[in-house]
């Protein structure tokens, strides 16, 4: 588990650090849902890297012990669905023990199945109702701007979720009023709950509707930790709204999982998710070796 | 409208008093925000914004995206006003204030303004006759509807003390006078006995309370005592008044500017039921969709006057009396 | 959840008969259009898309455009079915379904799915215990909560025949069976009456239909006499089951898997106020959110099953003793 | 009063005509307002000349005395609260006597406070709630395209009206269906009811953003009958949905009502009413001489 992080870094994060948290958060995504038996893999899947960026890379003011500190920055899941790659996050930061993250969708346990506000400790708005978490966000960004405080406010969505008439309300809310600390990130998988975006409906080019409410636009490779970190640096440096279009794969990280839209909102058998860890921890042990091994060639 | 409540004072709009109090709360208080969407001339909103421009926000013609703002604010702290017309921050803000405020039971105040029928010439597209029903949906949220200036001042500062989301209707049109000085004791979830009477209730609220004090001295006048009892919290309910209604007065009528669905009468209906069943009638919009038109002469179609009440109250009287035979 | 309702048969989900009914009628009627909202696998309007591409659209995340779409293909004379979860087309297209759809009086058919908080581990973002109490504040609307698949067949082709607009609530899980063949005389505002009994009606509707027959049973055992009443439909509701409920077995329990607010228990409690007024006690979500869940144990946390009705029921008995006595 | 007109026209209409026809609208706005002492002028008059070239410029199919009859286009008033132009347009057109446009807004009127279906002769939408007539016009317009007809809809909003978020839903899903029949045009006339629209919520830029959403734009003075005209040709040519912005001024043709949004919803009093209908007079004789002027010269 990594300690309770503080302070927000400057510096580059140790990339490296980040792919192996992302791989221990997919391993909580699988166990999880194999345990619930109920829940939305595809999704968390593929937003594993941005969560891990965001909450490892030194992008977010948190202190696990003081969830409701008053000067801690602000994440909202807003495609609520993929709220395990969340509570793998919360549980990997230390918001709540590891083990609970087994209570998942289970009755009385504080790890709803889409994010509730005053429930789990880290959660910060109520979604799992596409497309509100933006509108929340922007008042969150407002109010910390009308007090003069640095927080940080940034809303992750998804792409089918861009369909929504309240993201484009508070799009463009957000290139009006242009707080200085709002960041929006879109998990560009390229699948809805139906389908294809680009056949049900399609949202493409998502920067250009962005540019067009007076954003400022970055399109990434959601999985390439380096561009999603330093695209988050990018974000952060902006005096106003900034959206990272991440580019992903839905399912990601699980062979079988991956542009396979049936994992949309299935959990995977007993049987499937032995699989799915075998293939994680092929990857861990494989990446452990390359690391090993670059950091020999970096220590020559 | 004021043909409709002889005898009475007309004072001020409710929504003229809730944005003058507003602006006071503001003065005493550095924590509110207030947002509206591009009616704040109207809801009277416009009054704070004036007074505080940094703590206020016109959000634009954005109701779901004003309501999410809302509940990101309150989660900082502050404590939100919204307003709009009840119409467009009910009806299409509902899910998000589910999700965004009632649910995480924030600090959220809707001020849904031109609530009714009462607003008359624009017609149905800005009439709301479901608020209450809808709102009163809303696990946690009180649901309030003030009769006069001097309630719907008590309300608008019971609103900012009370810890979790409230609902407001205002009117637009100038309201007659039922309370004639300041409220000192308001609380929600308290009826006030506006009148003593032993042979029925008459349960009211809004602009229908002082149609209630109308019908009730046309109805003394026919040796009938009625009690009348403004009831402008809908949610919590005030059980012990309805419930003393029932077993001291053995029937009760309803009145109120909504729909006789989801609202007032709904509820005083499940808590008679529960705690003192008796015959009760309902003075309400009749599941149809009102018109543009004068208001008065809304209020006489739709069957929102003193002589609807009192036309309600003979026949609950019958129908009890039939019962007793 | 087949615990919960011993000695039935488990039948399909309400919105498996559905899907198939509308593919049937697909094949009957031409002039149907079905819409969804990137939920067709879940609402089982996929079923009808597959067969009938060229009159079928999965609109996207777009519940408030699809709203406002359906009103634009029926006015252009098609009847048109749209369909998503309960919470999201009713709690974000209210505005649109009184715009476009009830205020005109359009052949729109709203099939809200997952209603109610049965869906279980999605949790409350997913539920709707307010579809109810929100469609019955549409004007001209028929709300319709059927039972099981073979009075959801039923309903669904009458929902094609009424001209005009209707709303039905479909259900996630497999549903007991209550209606063991096709019902050939199904009507909108005709409720069943599947026991007779003297001493209190139970009027249920939904999941609860089959849970009521359960405590029927149960409470025969101790020698208490109780009518079943399925009444699907809160609007038009059949009053005069309501009055024989009231006239005749004189205390009432309703039961439906919605807050206690604004539903079948508020509108039969107005229509016994108006027409029979009786000791009445009301099983369903007491005015809080539920959670994520197996299903059954969400039931039983959150009071939806026979024993709750039967608490209720000897509630209500006890009461109408305090009162005889 | 103009006959009803049955056919749409290929041929550019006589434009002076339209001009009278315009001015005609006018007094019969201000006529109706300062009777019913409530109701919308800003927004009613600067719809004049985009109101005018369709019913009167050979852009609709109607039939005055059949108006539903099934081979109609649609035109959806979405700005609800300047249907006093439309019920103008309406009794020019013979869908109503002219008389009847001194009942707005009084009880048992056809004439509602907003458009609603059913109740009014021509009325093809209830409006009225800003936001929802795009949608609905999609679902005509659709409806035709399934059905092979060659039906147009067309649809007028507001730029106040344009922070909707079911409005950017809408234009969405048509960028992406693509109907062949479907015309969107905005009364960019830069104020909304509290204020100007750049204060409040800025749009701009409009058409950027129907661009973005994979529409045809064409921005146009709103006013200049030729260009109204112009764009109409062009839009009903588009075999993809055709979005027009019409810059115009709020108030247009009363000089004390142009860009001042006191007049948003206000009606004139007796005494202002009979100051803009001599104005409005002057300029028919004015424009009356012009055109004979011209004739003249056009008859050398
Ligand atoms: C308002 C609303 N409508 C429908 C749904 C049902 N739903 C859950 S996930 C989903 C698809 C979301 O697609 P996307 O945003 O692309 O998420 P991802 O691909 O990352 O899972 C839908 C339609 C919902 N949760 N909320
Ligand atoms: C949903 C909704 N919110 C608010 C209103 C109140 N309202 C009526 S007109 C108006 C301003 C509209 O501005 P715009 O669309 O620019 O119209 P115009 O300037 O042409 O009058 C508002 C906010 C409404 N009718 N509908
Ligand atoms: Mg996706
Ligand atoms: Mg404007």
């Amino acid at each position: 588990m990594a300690e309770a992080t503080l302070q927000r870094t400057e510096s580059t994060p140790d990339i490296d650090r980040l792919r192996d948290i992302a791989t221990r958060l997919r391993v909580d995504i699988i166990e999880m849902l194999a345990e619930s038996q109920s829940g939305h893999p595809g999704g968390s899947l593929s937003a594993v890297e941005i969560v891990t960026a965001l909450y490892f890379g030194g992008f977010l003011r948190y202190d696990a012990k003081r969830p409701e500190w008053e000067d801690r920055d602000r994440f909202i899941l807003s495609k609520g669905h993929g709220v395990p790659v969340q509570y793998a996050a919360l549980a990997e930061a230390g918001f709540i023990p590891h083990d609970e993250l087994m209570t998942l969708r289970k009755i009385n346990s504080r790890l709803q199945g889409h994010p509730v506000l005053g429930t789990c400790p880290g959660i910060e708005a109520s979604t799992g109702s596409l497309g509100q978490g933006l509108s929340i966000g922007l008042g969150m960004a407002l109010a910390a701007n009308m007090d003069g405080k640095d927080t940080r406010v940034i809303v992750l969505m998804g792409d089918g979720e861009c369909q929504e008439g309240q993201v484009w309300e508070a799009a463009m809310a957000a290139g009006f009023h242009r707080p200085d600390n709002f960041i929006a990130i879109v998990d560009y998988n390229k699948y809805q709950l139906d389908g294809p975006t680009a056949e049900i409906l399609d949202v493409s080019p998502l920067g250009g509707k962005f540019t067009a409410m007076d954003w400022q636009v970055r399109e990434i490779d959601g999985h390439d930790l380096k561009q999603v970190v330093s695209a988050l640096q990018w974000a952060v440096e902006q005096t106003a709204p900034a959206c990272i279009i991440a580019n992903t794969v839905k399912g990601k990280g699980v062979s079988f999982m991956e542009n396979n839209n049936k994992w949309h909102g299935v959990a995977p058998s007993e049987e499937e998710a032995a699989r799915a860890l075998t293939e994680l921890r092929a990857t861990a042990r494989e990446s452990a070796q390359t690391d090993g091994a670059a950091q020999k060639e970096a220590g020559r | 409208m004021k043909d409709l409540y002889p005898g009475f004072t007309i004072g001020k709009a409710t929504r003229d008093a809730f944005g003058e109090t507003l602006k006071q709360l503001g003065a005493e208080h550095e924590n509110i925000v207030v947002l509206d969407a591009d009616l704040a001339k109207s809801t009277k909103t416009a009054d704070f914004g004036e007074a505080y421009p940094d703590r206020f926000k016109n959000v634009g013609i954005q109701e779901a995206n004003m309501v999410g703002m809302a509940g990101g604010f309150a989660s900082s702290g502050k404590v939100t006003f919204i307003a709009s017309f009840a119409s467009f921050v009910v009806g299409k803000g509902f899910d998000q204030l589910k999700m965004a405020v009632a649910y995480p039971k924030l600090n959220v105040k809707v001020a849904g303004s031109h609530g009714g029928i009462s607003l008359g010439e624009d017609g149905v597209s800005q009439m709301s006759t479901e608020d209450f029903a809808l709102m009163c949906s809303l696990p946690g949220f009180v649901v309030c509807c003030p009769c006069d200036e001097n309630q719907m001042r008590a309300a608008t500062r019971a609103a900012y003390d009370h810890d979790g989301p409230v609902y407001l209707r205002l009117g637009r049109q100038k309201a007659p006078i039922v309370y004639d000085a300041p409220i000192k004791d308001f609380a929600f979830s308290k009826a006030t006995r506006l009148r003593e009477g032993t042979d029925v209730t008459i349960i009211a609220n809004g602009m229908m309370t002082a149609a209630a004090l109308v019908a009730c001295d046309r109805l003394a006048g026919e040796g009938i005592s009625v009690r009348v009892v403004d009831m402008p919290t809908m949610k919590p309910l005030d059980d012990d008044e309805v419930q003393a209604a029932g077993e001291e007065t053995g029937a009760i009528v309803c009145a109120e500017e909504h729909f006789i669905h989801g609202g007032l009468g709904a509820r005083v209906a499940q808590a008679a039921a529960r705690l003192a069943p008796v015959p009760m009638q309902f003075v309400g919009v009749d599941d149809v969709y009102a018109e543009s038109g004068d208001p008065e002469a809304l209020f006489r179609k739709y069957g929102l006057t003193s002589d609807d009440i009192i036309n309600a109250t003979r026949r609950v009287l019958e129908k009890r009396g039939a019962g007793r035979a």
